[in-house]
């Protein structure tokens, strides 16, 4: 079992979806449990990978027995063991919250490939964190990626349009980190991560690594949505159903700032990112363009997910930002915030999820003494909103405080001020959606809508169902423990992670 | 110095969030039991805080680490001479107060209880922690927490212009602890590589180590930083804080918040930088003129408003002002007189602003121009506010007298004659502004009173009559009120002849900081 | 093409070139080893023959001949082939689709075996493609607007 | 001499470069989403086509299928230099799937685009898109 | 908007006719691709997997696992085109 | 290998795809991608590269061009640019 748990973490999904859908033409509603108990599978997989891990050190899985220049290989170290529980554990936990909202806001008949498509998402996610190989990177990177347009399609208002403009950007993403792996073949001959590390170093001063660095750093910040390249992901992660958009934006960013950490610091070492190229410093720049860009737009929107979305892009400057910075606090801060920020956007989505499902409300404005009517998910939304301004003890402080401190060891005082100026900014949005709900003068929100069915009761209790309720309280109690055991952490998992020349 | 290990700091912390929680889930069906756990909290929390005492005054110290998040980076709790000595005051107002705000809401039959009840409970949880933290990254942490739950406290009365006003406090409180302290905090870490207070301060061991101008930028972030101490520029949350109920004026806003802010300026000052690198640097100097300025300032403000709170609350700002800079001092007395200070100013600060609010109550006036004759009609009440006024100035047989006492003497110690002058004359601007209320409440002839249309309708007067035209009758607040405000003016004289125990704890505290010299 | 064309050559030729080219398709699938080819070009040319089935007659002709709820099986059967494969190996001990192990149940030398896999896997992908191929065509041909039960 | 050698050694990269930047235009620069579509077609391949001009060999080189292999033929000595590289096919065999498979996604999105707006001009798209937003 | 288009693009474009200069020339028998990973599967793919065509070798067996994400490419691509397409009572 | 062939291909290609890029009408679009596809297929059998070809005459002439025309009769061959 042990030995073969890295296979199986991307088998078990795979086969499953296959069955899911099988499954689904027998009996519609079996997909469902089938989905969670295959996600809870995954996750006890990715934590079994993890141990082997940490007592045995980096797996390398060979696919067919093959040698690993040759063949195709896993090759799992911390970090992406690390990462492979993030992204097993919230999709367990998303898939768990999706019951009811799926149902409400997908047609029946579309429930079964839903659900196969969830779990090709899954798959495709899972295949890019464990493995060595930066071609199977980029074929798991379109089975990622072709399931997310399609979730995301089905989702309301100009949820296609959107989809369409994420499958164009994401395509030439795609296609520049493809053209990277052939300007790195055609030098060198090879695709395996760690016979590029080998070959790589004495090619350091040829043009063609250069454009071949460039062009995967393009690529994956189209795919991360890093600042200027992120049109794309504000329209999509809004009109998607909320179930998606939980998913969707606590994984697929987070997985693309590995696969750019992978590039940068492991198949390219340190000295090459950092030294003997200007990137850190642009990245750095562009990180921080991206923080202040994303909290002033989220400080513009009313549609909540809207606002999370632009938040979402303020959290991806803040993970690149930890990378680049280019020293061990700074990139223990980035890969802290990756879960972190995980946690804390799958959290405030399903809570989005919830209220919509509840009251079919999407903005902020209406949401106007929403704590009488659902007082544990506005609760658990001030928790996660406390969590992602930073604010101690929740996790999202731990992080930053990693990230500032990386900054002020790199003896870059401007990013350490322009972290705390968008926590403040975060803390501005967040505040306003708070005074909204507690303390609008009665009556302030109808200007909205005046006649909605949900105002007559709007003062009585009526909470999500337990089934997006508890996700959520997975979630904020994540978001807690996360906080309080985030030095265990750091000290455990994430202080391997930290590449060889910082 | 004997180290205990003891988890009482985290009882003394939890058992008002435990509070807070009982209070939340009993809700407004059953508001005895709800305003009975706020009371039972109140006298266990003291309880357990005077149970750290004798340890205290053996001369040992209680530890206990919560957790650790990196090396130099946990959270913990530490109480010493200092902590106890604020976590003594913050909790017996608490008690007093608890009664106060009962009696308070209830006459003004206020919205949101509950809640009110509920974030009582956590800011003082808060100031708990605050006053028990080990390290600058629990004070921070309890910090904010306290501006966060405090702002439903602020914007309660959910006017616009409640609103505006909590707005402002959240702004002013979290955007320079997050703007200024934070980042001193992360450079401290940077720098030391540790957050855990130690009495001959941090950076003091850290001294050459970084340059002396690192070490002066870091100290003008916190002083920013730390704006719940209401320094001068920073201060303009304090008034806008006003609009609060009454009890919360007076428990936070005259004790437990802006005390916070002081007494984080005192940790800084004496166990993250030290004495004796402050005075090294010379940076006890410029923080000590810059009090004064800050002292002078807003006491002239003062004299000009004439929103009887408003007043108050500079002449909060002023006040505070003498702890930081009795801290500024560097000398023994001074920082004897500004902790002495903490507690004083907190018993005469808190009845003024149950007066104030026992008057709101009664006779619904807000107004110091309409405060004519009414100290017929609210007798003990004003004498309470007399007393308190007396304290503020610093009339020797009120409390207040012995911190200004101590101040003078560590301004003599350090050869400071400005600042003596600038305690002269804040006295007389202390005078100035709190007397001519005291005289026109008791010997000017009441006005026309056209607030009575709104005096309270609900039959809750202590005696009298709903008609204050009469003037001569008795119109006191309810007995839930009266007596709090009573209790402590009576404090501030029992401080006056008994100050020996707090004295003791300071003695303490100041044989740590100077380490025994 | 919502109508049926009426066109008498169209429908001759394309009876008569259908079973040549799913034969063909066969034979690529199957000759993959020697020639140029495999399971993907094979399930292509196979998806094609009934692409042309499609324009020839209409969908009804497809559907009678490959049922929608069929197709999404086999679409399904093949990849699950493919994976069952590795699968198999996984279980016989060796790594995942290290087909070398399945010497020990085939008639077959080591070499010989993986040969063998791998044509498995080749029937695999081939089901696969066709099948998505004409699924991916009658929606998008259709508009997803045609009749009968979806499932 | 050297140039001459330089562009006859590179002019066939330059010419796959060009087709990239026509397919990379059409994907930004057309305003009818089907003529991105087919813009990310050209781009797709003209990478495929980058890739197996790396596998290109002069002298006599031919396909990667190894003669006399027929039958068990396992044993005498092949040399590599005689066939082309077949690593790079196989890869783009992957994106040429790849590529057919985003395509039928665009392909269904952009019905779906069409059946809500009935047009593939961006410019009408979200001229109706306001005209929808107003009546709101 | 199409001349920021255009812009963009030739500017990609110079970029990787930068990158070709340091390449090994067209159809260069010594360069990388063709001298470091490749030749085993020439040499070895009778031998080891009995296979004369190299390219179905490597495909389906010495990378098999990438042929397993191009089919689980299609299978998605098929179920995502019945799912958004496909009109449900 | 010829390199007559080879050039004459390039350039071919290279107007097709600028042709299927630039013509105002979709279907003339689609065929002239399909044309495309079948040139570029071309160029690698010339190439050597006849797996690759073969797929690319199935998938990228054959399927995709079938797809699109069959797209195009779903929906509509207007275009403006």
């Amino acid at each position: 079992m042990t030995t073969q748990s890295p296979a199986l973490l991307i088998i078990v999904p795979l086969i499953s979806a296959i069955l899911c859908l099988l499954l689904g033409l027998i009996r519609r509603g079996l997909c469902y449990p089938f989905v969670v108990a295959v996600l809870g599978v995954s996750v006890i997989l990715s934590f079994d990978v993890m141990g082997t891990v940490l007592n045995d050190g980096v797996i390398r899985y060979r696919l067919g027995g093959w040698d690993p220049p040759w063949g195709i290989e896993y090759m799992i170290d911390h970090l992406n063991a690390f990462i492979a529980i993030i992204i097993a554990s919230i999709s367990f936990v998303v898939a768990i919250f999706s019951r009811k909202s799926i149902e409400h806001e997908l047609a029946k008949g579309k429930i079964i490939y839903f659900y196969t498509i969830y779990l090709l998402l899954f798959t495709g996610l899972m295949g890019i964190v464990v493995t060595g190989d930066v071609f199977n990177i980029y074929v798991f990177l379109e089975i990622a990626s072709l399931a997310g347009y399609a979730l995301i399609a089905i989702g309301r208002d100009r949820a296609v349009l959107a989809s369409f403009e994420y499958v164009v950007l994401g395509t030439v993403g795609a296609c520049f980190y493809l053209l990277g792996v052939g300007y790195l073949y055609s030098v060198t001959g090879s695709l395996n991560i760690m016979d590029l590390t080998l070959r790589l170093p004495e090619l350091y001063h040829s043009k063609v690594i250069l454009i071949a660095f460039a062009f995967f750093m393009v690529g994956l910040a189209l795919k991360i949505a890093l600042f200027p390249l992120h049109v794309w992901l504000p329209d999509a992660y809004t009109y998607a159903p909320s179930t998606v958009s939980a998913m969707v934006a606590a994984t697929m960013t987070k997985v693309g700032a590995y696969v750019m950490m992978r590039i940068m610091f492991t198949l390219f070492e340190p000295y090459f990112s950092i030294k003997l190229l200007p990137v850190t410093t642009i990245l750095g720049w562009v990180a921080a363009a991206a923080m202040i860009f994303g909290c002033i737009q989220a400080l513009a929107q009313t549609d909540f997910k809207r606002v999370l979305c632009y938040i979402l892009i303020a959290e991806v400057g803040y993970i690149v930002l930890g990378i680049s910075v280019g020293n061990r606090a700074g990139f223990t801060g980035a890969v802290l915030h990756i879960l972190n920020d995980a946690v804390m956007m799958a959290c405030l989505f399903m809570i989005a999820g919830a209220i919509y499902y509840k009251t079919g409300m999407r903005h902020i404005y209406e949401f106007a003494h929403l704590h009488k009517k659902m007082p544990v998910t506005v609760t658990c939304l001030v928790i996660a909103a406390i969590s992602v301004v930073g604010v101690p003890p929740t996790c999202g402080f731990f992080s930053k405080w990693y990230l500032v401190l990386g900054a002020i060891d790199a003896r870059q005082w401007f990013f350490a001020f322009l972290l705390l100026a968008s926590s403040l900014m975060v803390a501005i949005v967040f505040f306003k959606m708070m005074q909204t709900i507690f303390f609008a003068p009665a009556g302030e929100s109808a200007h909205a809508h005046i006649d909605e069915p949900h105002k007559e009761h709007k003062h009585s209790r009526d909470e999500a169902p337990a089934s997006m309720m508890i996700p959520i309280f997975i979630m904020v109690a994540g978001i807690l423990l996360l906080g309080i055991f985030s030095g265990q952490i750091v000290s455990t998992v994430i202080q391997f992670t930290v590449p060889k020349g910082f | 110095m004997e180290v205990v290990n003891s988890i009482r700091p985290i009882l003394a912390i939890g058992v008002s969030l435990l509070a807070a929680c009982l209070i939340l889930l009993t809700g407004e069906r059953a508001r005895n039991l709800r305003e009975f756990w706020t009371i039972l909290a109140a006298v266990v929390k003291f309880s357990i805080v005077m149970s750290m005492v004798p340890f205290i005054l053996d001369g040992k110290v209680i530890e206990y680490t919560v957790f650790t998040i990196a090396p130099g980076l946990s959270i913990g709790f530490k109480v010493d001479a200092l902590g106890i000595f604020f976590g003594i005051l913050a909790s017996f107002l608490w008690i007093i107060t608890s009664f106060y705000s009962i009696g308070y809401m209830r006459s003004l039959n206020e919205h949101a209880q509950t809640r009110y009840f509920a974030c009582f409970a956590i800011a003082l949880s808060a100031t708990m922690g605050v006053a028990f933290s080990s390290n600058m990254f629990t004070t921070f942490l309890f910090y904010e927490v306290i501006t966060v739950c405090t702002y439903p406290l602020v914007a309660h009365k959910e006017t616009p212009e409640a609103i505006k006003g909590a707005r402002k406090y959240l702004t002013y409180l979290l955007g320079t602890s997050i703007g200024f302290q934070l980042f001193a905090i992360f450079m401290t870490y940077n720098i030391t590589g540790t957050l855990d207070f130690s009495h001959q301060g941090i950076f003091g061991e850290a001294r050459g180590v970084v340059s002396d101008t690192i070490i002066i930028v870091t100290f003008i972030l916190f002083m920013a930083g730390i704006t719940k101490a209401a320094m001068m520029p920073f201060h303009g949350w304090l008034p806008a804080a006003m609009v609060a109920p009454t009890p919360v004026s007076a428990l936070l806003h005259a004790v437990a918040v802006v005390k916070t802010g002081v007494f984080v300026v005192v940790k800084v000052v004496v166990h993250l930088f030290g004495i004796n690198l402050l005075w090294d640097i010379g940076l006890g100097t410029a923080l000590a003129y810059f009090a004064s300025f800050t002292i002078v300032a807003a006491s002239v403000i003062a004299l000009t408003q004439d929103n009887l709170k408003a007043r108050l609350a500079y002449s909060t700002v002023s006040q505070l002002s003498y702890v930081i800079l009795g801290v500024a001092l560097l000398t023994p007395s001074g920082i004897t007189g500004s902790i002495m200070h903490i507690v004083l100013h907190a018993f005469g600060k808190i009845t003024l602003f149950f007066t104030a609010g026992a008057i709101y109550v009664a006779a619904h006036k807000t107004k110091v121009s309409e405060l004519n004759g009414i100290g017929r009609q609210m007798p003990f009440t004003m004498a309470a506010f007399t007393i308190g006024a007396f304290s503020m100035i610093g009339i020797p047989p009120f409390g207040g007298f012995i911190s200004k006492w101590y101040l003078t003497m560590g301004a003599i110690e350090a050869n400071q004659l400005p600042i003596i002058l600038v305690l002269v004359s804040s006295t007389i601007l202390n005078a100035c502004y709190f007397l001519p209320i005291v005289y026109a409440a008791f010997f000017k002839e009441p006005g026309t009173a056209h607030h009575n249309a709104h005096a309270p309708a609900h039959g809750v007067a202590f005696a009298g009559s709903h008609n204050p035209h009469s003037g001569h009758k008795l119109h006191e607040a309810p007995a839930m009120m009266v007596v709090p405000l009573m209790l402590t003016a009576l404090g501030t004289i029992v401080l006056f002849f008994a100050p020996d125990f707090f004295l003791d704890i300071t003695k303490i505290a100041l044989e740590n900081v100077t380490g025994g010299k | 093409m919502k109508e049926r064309y009426p066109d008498v050559t169209i429908e001759t030729v394309c009876r008569l070139l259908i079973p040549p080219i799913q034969l063909f398709g066969l034979y690529v699938i199957a000759h993959g080893h020697y020639s140029p080819g495999g399971g993907f070009q094979g399930g292509c040319i196979l998806g094609a023959s009934f692409i042309m089935m499609f324009i020839a007659y209409d969908i009804g002709e497809v559907k009678r001949r490959m049922r929608e709820k069929l197709n999404t099986i086999l679409c399904a059967t093949g990849v699950l082939i493919y994976a069952g494969i590795g699968i198999l190996c996984l279980v016989l001990g060796a790594n995942y689709l290290d087909y070398g192990i399945l010497h020990q149940i085939l008639p077959a030398y080591p070499a010989k075996a993986r040969a063998l896999g791998t044509f498995g896997i080749e029937i695999g992908v081939g089901i696969t493609v066709m099948s998505v191929m004409i699924s991916i065509f009658l929606n998008i041909g259709t508009a997803g607007e045609h009749e009968g039960e979806p499932e | 001499m050297d140039t001459m050698q330089f562009i006859i050694g590179k002019f066939n990269y330059w010419i796959y470069i060009v087709l990239m930047m026509i397919g990379f235009y059409a994907m930004i620069a057309k305003r009818n989403l089907v003529k991105k579509i087919v813009g990310m077609n050209i781009f797709q391949t003209a990478i495929i086509l980058f890739f197996i001009s790396t596998s290109s060999k002069k002298g006599g080189a031919t396909i990667p299928i190894i003669q006399g292999g027929h039958g068990d033929a396992a044993g005498h000595v092949i040399d590599a230099a005689q066939y082309l590289n077949p690593l790079p096919h196989v890869l783009m065999l992957t994106a040429i799937v790849v590529m057919v498979s985003t395509f039928g996604v665009a392909l269904a999105l952009l019905i779906m685009i069409y059946r809500e707006y009935r047009t593939f001009e961006e410019d009408e798209i979200y001229e109706t898109l306001e005209v929808m937003r107003l009546k709101k | 908007m199409k001349f920021f288009a255009f812009i963009v693009v030739l500017f990609t474009g110079a970029l990787l006719i930068y990158g070709t200069v340091d390449m090994p020339d067209w159809g260069d028998p010594g360069s990388a691709p063709n001298s470091h990973v490749s030749p085993r599967y020439i040499e070895k793919t009778l031998e080891e997997t009995a296979t004369p065509n190299a390219v179905t070798s490597v495909l389906a067996d010495y990378r098999g696992y990438d042929t397993l994400g191009e089919t689980t490419v299609i299978f998605t691509a098929g179920v995502v085109c019945i799912m958004l397409l496909r009109r449900f009572r | 290998m010829i390199w007559q062939l080879d050039i004459m291909f390039l350039v071919l290609v290279v107007i097709s795809a600028i042709a299927s890029v630039n013509v105002k009408d979709l279907l003339s679009s689609a065929i002239l991608l399909g044309a495309y596809s079948f040139l570029m297929c071309l160029l690698w059998i010339e190439m050597g590269a006849v797996d690759v070809a073969f797929t690319e005459a199935a998938v990228g002439a054959g399927i995709s061009t079938a797809f699109f025309i069959g797209f195009i009769f779903q929906t509509t061959r207007r275009t403006k640019d």
